[in-house]
């Protein structure tokens, strides 16, 4: 199969579907004559002309919400988030017009609506430049929130969001864009709701998503050299939630630790400890433990960054606690 | 603060006056003919009593507790919409914000239906799941009824984009209030308006209902420069002022700017001066921000009775025939009440509907343009 | 002690503050002239006029975004948002301004600022007017994020919230502003990060806040009535967050329910039971339920509204799955 | 689009025509006498090369890896920054967007500690925390530093309300960028300065830095209506143009439109048209969106090309002594690098420190006005 960035499986997703259905078109700041900051739209301008790649003024809110209402007549927009950090001026549109229009308008309208960009840190922009959005959108009934982590799921993943007659949040690891993998030419699509098992294992279920993929495998590795199978979950897709999967792992491994970049408190790995708790509560060996960025704005000196973030060791320390803690009953402890 | 409320009633009744003024220098005043046959006109001003009798049963229904949430009527500002939707043709899209009521019914949506929504009943508009501030009818081009103030104005100009793009040869009529003007949704929307405007991407029409307060806040409290029309000026949108209670000039002015937007693929936006002869909303009970003695000036310059004295001085009607058509539409505001009273509460099934297309519904790629 | 209604001791604390402290100023929508929308500025603007009760025009991002200006030039400003629900368009300045100044400033700026306003549904706006946004809120670094439910508290706390030199995200209970209860004459304040235990009890811990604690109570007597002893938890404080409390009290009771009006993905009720699972693990005999708001955007219709929130019998239906359930052990039943 | 793209060229470089045509039509040629002494210029060129040279210093920085994340250089624009805060008096408050290293320098913070911050250093001017785009330096007046497009601009409007609330006599100097003026944030707070202003309120001094790009996107492709200082008009606020690469123009209209601002309480609003010689930032290697030819163009009006001029035209200046401030200047730049590259990564405990205050610090009643 071909080799592909993250980059350019996801440009060829928008540029096949484009060719296919003129109702797709891309709005956001410079993704035209400028090529797009992180050229995922490099040359679509050429391809496709100026009234399908619509270069915007630096104005989030308006021009998210001009493509809401060019969903809901007749078009597929799909809006370029330069970075998902800026979406909060347009939180408004996203939540209160994208989210509910079906909803409060009797089923009278659809938003077939993508707003695609990188999401996470890990390149020292600092506080305002680094969030992880996941739980933050997935919280609302109406959106769909998918976070991809390989350059085949990008593909699969932006088409199936193109297609969607719902509103989709696309959150792209940003840190991935240069990474490559194989990729089906032509049209495919991957599914919404439905987890991926990255790499089988019996002892823990490591849980993540986004380029915390990646360090889950790296520490999958790292402990099967002392002879622990890990079973890495990429949850892939926020909302709808493959609550199945995971409960299914759970099951197997008795055990499992979650990892985020985003913060802790109110967040998806505390829906993800929720969720084993409640559906697996009797195989559950020893607490969910989870694993999330420091709980400050994202500093900008590298060194201190690195601390901010999830490491291979504090993940390696989380398993361990996880897995040599003596399993108790509460009959017995009391 | 007493002064500052003293202040504000004083520059309140000034731009009433002000409004007057601008009434005078007017086109018809002008001695242009009138665009609208007689026979039209009384059919306006059937559509405007209408609408007036079904806000006044609204808040009846609100008094009595019949009508949940939030309820904006319009009495007051018929004119407005009455002259603007005039122009509405098959593929134009409208938007309005929450006081939507006259919209709906001028676009043709059912008065049962509508008061069944505000009732929150399951015939409603929209199934009962929106109530008074989420009118929707996309089959008479009504793309809604939006709670937030701003909010809807960057979906007209993507409407507007979209049926150019689609050349449907459809505009988008986009009515706004005072209030909104101030919004960082209105700033952006009407740049991208513009802009796109330029390349014949957006026949878009703002319609601003001034009807001087945001809630309780007058213009003159809210920014210090009050001429909300030029506010136009900073994103290349041509603009033009209009007696908003007056229909005959609304009707002319919305003629003109209508073909003007349809013919360009350009935006335009229209200023209305007209006034909230109610209060804000159901809560606003103290009005403290304006005098009575400044509602019985606007009184005075109702549309439905200026309207009225038109018809009768060009003897396109007599007073039985106006208070027959007062009863008609009386008796039809009645029946809608009853038919909202009478329907069935939504089925509690619908609770869930309505949220996705489905479960994870993903149709065959290039399904292709269309709505 | 004086019986106040909620709305009157919010007023007194702010009243009371603007009286001592000049660098108190209100800024908000129709909060002056007009008397605020749910009247809890009433009158204000005669005591202190307009210069210090700024009624703004409906511009929620700039308004906000001046009141932080304000707040680090040596003002202590109150917003007032008409309602939460208006507060998405100001999202960008709260979480990445007020939230992170301090930070990324290296400590040279503080934001001493509240946002306050009445949060939660109940009477029928529908959609676009009704969320809870504690968990929203919640997520980030920098806030503090309180929900005081009773009068005396929204004093207490609304004097904490003004003198607190960080960012406070200040969420009233928008039914209880006409409720009554003991409120203390003068100068006392409730610290944050302390929940309440609003009734002891041993057999089930039953954990809320806001409008949801007096639904607990009565759910409480309702389960005397069968001899079931419930302890129920005003949790107060969002962010600080105090796990202290309800470990405790899981610890005494084993069993817990968690009662929210949000939804229920990614929320202040996820986080609770991951708290619980965490810190309480072998004490748990059971699941910790939650009982959430409806995954619908807020439906107009009085029947469907009340069955999109948490009812009276919903709670009663988890506390008994959570009672009745046979403890298990994840030994006996692998 | 090989056509838009030509198309954006083509309207750049006319537009790069116009810029020389005003700076003709400018004070100084109309043959005012200059405001300033050579002196007192020639300290400012001293200035004007400092941040220059710090910004070359910086690239190289970036280029070598030792500065990360973004990283947006003032080159070009040294004038405008230079002329304006010139004006500075204490008490007044400086704010502007993510390319602020100059403003920082300029307000006196030292370069070491100013070079440190962009290599992340615990020496850094805020402790190696924000970067490149976060500098602050409050002792100073300056108030940051903002990597969100426009997200300053309300902060800076409600510290002039403060600044005149507590009768301070301080005035707020708020850069903004030519990108910023389409944000939503940008309408709401200027209209809120517009209407504090007219109570005497608002001492706001709007800067719009206008190099003619948000990025990649030209002014004429971002409105409609591309007379920036005009948009004021909509908030009732005054605004003036000035050449942005003309030092002397600058200070004169920084004078006096600062004085302005400081005895009425009310804001006003300087477009400065000036041009990035650099690229936008880091990232921007391509620059599709502007020719060479357009970048030789401007370095002809490189601000302090001249300022050079103008210095050795009056004597103010030789060719040597030009060269040894251009020496001493570079001196100071390399002594910052070293000192960056020398410090210590902050230690690791700062990570948490300046989140909060305190853990739950509630201080005391009353504690009183002040910062
Ligand atoms: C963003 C936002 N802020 C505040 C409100 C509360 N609110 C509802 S209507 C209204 C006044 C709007 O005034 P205007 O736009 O003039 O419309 P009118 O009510 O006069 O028709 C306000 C402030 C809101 N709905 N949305
Ligand atoms: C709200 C927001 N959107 C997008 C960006 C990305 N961005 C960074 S700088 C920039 C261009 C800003 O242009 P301008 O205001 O003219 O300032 P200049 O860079 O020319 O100094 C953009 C779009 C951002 N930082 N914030
Ligand atoms: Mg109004
Ligand atoms: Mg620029």
């Amino acid at each position: 199969m071909p080799v592909k960035t993250y980059r350019d499986a996801l440009k060829a997703a928008m540029a096949e579907e484009m060719q296919r259905d003129e109702s797709v078109v891309l709005l956001g700041e410079d993704i035209g004559v400028y090529g797009g900051t992180h050229l995922v739209t490099n040359g679509l301008i050429d391809e496709f002309g100026p009234k399908r790649v619509i270069d915007t003024p630096i104005a989030e809110n308006g021009f998210t919400g001009a493509a809401i209402g060019m969903a809901m007549t007749g078009l597929k927009p799909i809006v370029e988030m330069m970075t998902w950090n800026f979406s909060f001026l347009a939180a408004d549109q996203i939540i209160q017009n994208a989210a509910k229009l079906r909803y409060f308008s009797g089923g009278q309208v659809s938003v077939p609506l993508v707003i695609r960009g990188p999401n996470g840190g890990g390149v020292q922009l600092s506080a305002q430049h680094t969030h992880s959005l996941e739980g933050f959108y997935g919280h609302f009934p109406g959106l769909k929130v998918v976070s991809p982590a390989t350059p085949h799921d990008v593909k699969g993943m932006m088409l199936s969001a193109i297609r969607d007659p719902d509103p989709v949040i696309f959150l792209e690891a940003g840190a991935l864009y240069g990474t490559k993998g194989e990729v089906e030419d032509g049209d495919y699509t991957v599914p919404f709701g439905k987890a991926r098992v990255a790499r089988e294992g019996t002892d823990i279920s490591l849980i993540g998503y986004g380029r915390q993929v990646n360090l889950l495998l790296r520490v999958a590795d790292k402990l099967a050299e002392d002879g622990i199978e890990g079973e890495v979950i990429d949850l892939r897709s926020i909302r709808p939630f493959d609550s199945e999967t995971i409960v299914a792992s759970v099951r197997k491994t008795n055990r499992a630790v979650v990892v985020q970049e985003q913060w802790r408190w109110f967040s998806v790995a505390s829906e993800v400890a929720a969720i084993i708790q409640e559906q697996a509560f009797d195989e559950l060996d020893a607490p969910v433990e989870r694993v999330s960025g420091a709980e400050v704005p994202a500093p900008y000196a590298r060194n201190l960054e690195l601390a901010a973030f999830p490491s291979e060791q504090q993940i390696i320390d989380a398993v361990q606690r996880v897995l040599y803690r003596v399993a108790t009953t509460s009959a017995t402890t009391r | 603060m007493a002064t500052t409320e003293r202040q504000g009633r004083k520059s309140r009744s000034t731009s009433a006056r002000k409004a007057a003024d601008r009434a005078k220098a007017n086109g018809k005043e002008a001695g242009q003919p009138p665009r609208v046959k007689n026979d039209a006109l009384l059919d306006l001003y059937r559509k405007m009593v209408e609408v007036r009798l079904f806000e006044d049963a609204a808040q009846r229904g609100f008094r009595t507790g019949k009508i949940g949430g939030y309820l904006h009527v319009y009495s007051g500002q018929e004119a407005v919409a009455t002259g603007f939707l005039h122009e509405y043709r098959e593929g134009d899209r409208i938007i309005t914000a929450y006081r939507d009521h006259a919209h709906a019914l001028l676009l043709g949506s059912e008065p049962k239906a509508v008061m069944a929504e505000l009732y929150g009943k399951g015939t409603g508009l929209v199934k009962g799941k929106g109530g008074s501030m989420h009118l929707f009818d996309v089959a008479n081009g009504f793309m809604g009824g939006y709670g937030i103030v701003g909010g809807h104005i960057p979906l007209g100009v993507g409407m507007a984009y979209s049926l150019a793009y689609r050349k449907t040869g459809g505009i988008v009529q986009l009515f706004l209030g005072d209030g909104a003007i101030h919004n960082g949704a209105f700033h952006e929307a009407a740049n991208l308006a513009g802009l796109w405007g330029r390349d014949g991407l957006n026949p878009t029409l703002f319609v601003i209902e001034n009807n001087q307060y945001g809630m309780g806040t007058s213009v003159e409290r809210s920014t210090a420069m009050t001429d909300l029309g030029s506010k136009f000026d900073s994103y290349g949108i041509e603009h033009e002022k209009v007696d908003g209670m007056d229909l005959e000039a609304v009707l002319d002015c919305a003629h003109r700017a209508a073909e003007r937007v349809r013919e360009s693929g350009k935006p335009f936006a229209v200023e209305a001066l007209t006034y909230r002869l109610v209060p804000h909303g159901a809560a606003d009970f103290l009005e403290k921000y304006r005098t009575k003695e400044e509602i019985r000036e606007w009184r005075q310059r109702d549309p439905i009775g200026l309207l009225e004295r038109t018809l009768l001085e060009r003897d396109a009607a007599d007073e039985d025939a106006l208070k027959a058509i007062r009863e008609t539409a009386k008796a039809r505001s009645d029946e809608a009440v009853q038919f909202a009273d009478e329907s069935p509460d939504p089925d509690l099934t619908e609770l869930t509907t309505d949220v996705y297309a489905g479960e994870m519904h993903v149709p065959a790629a290039g399904s292709g343009i269309g709505e």
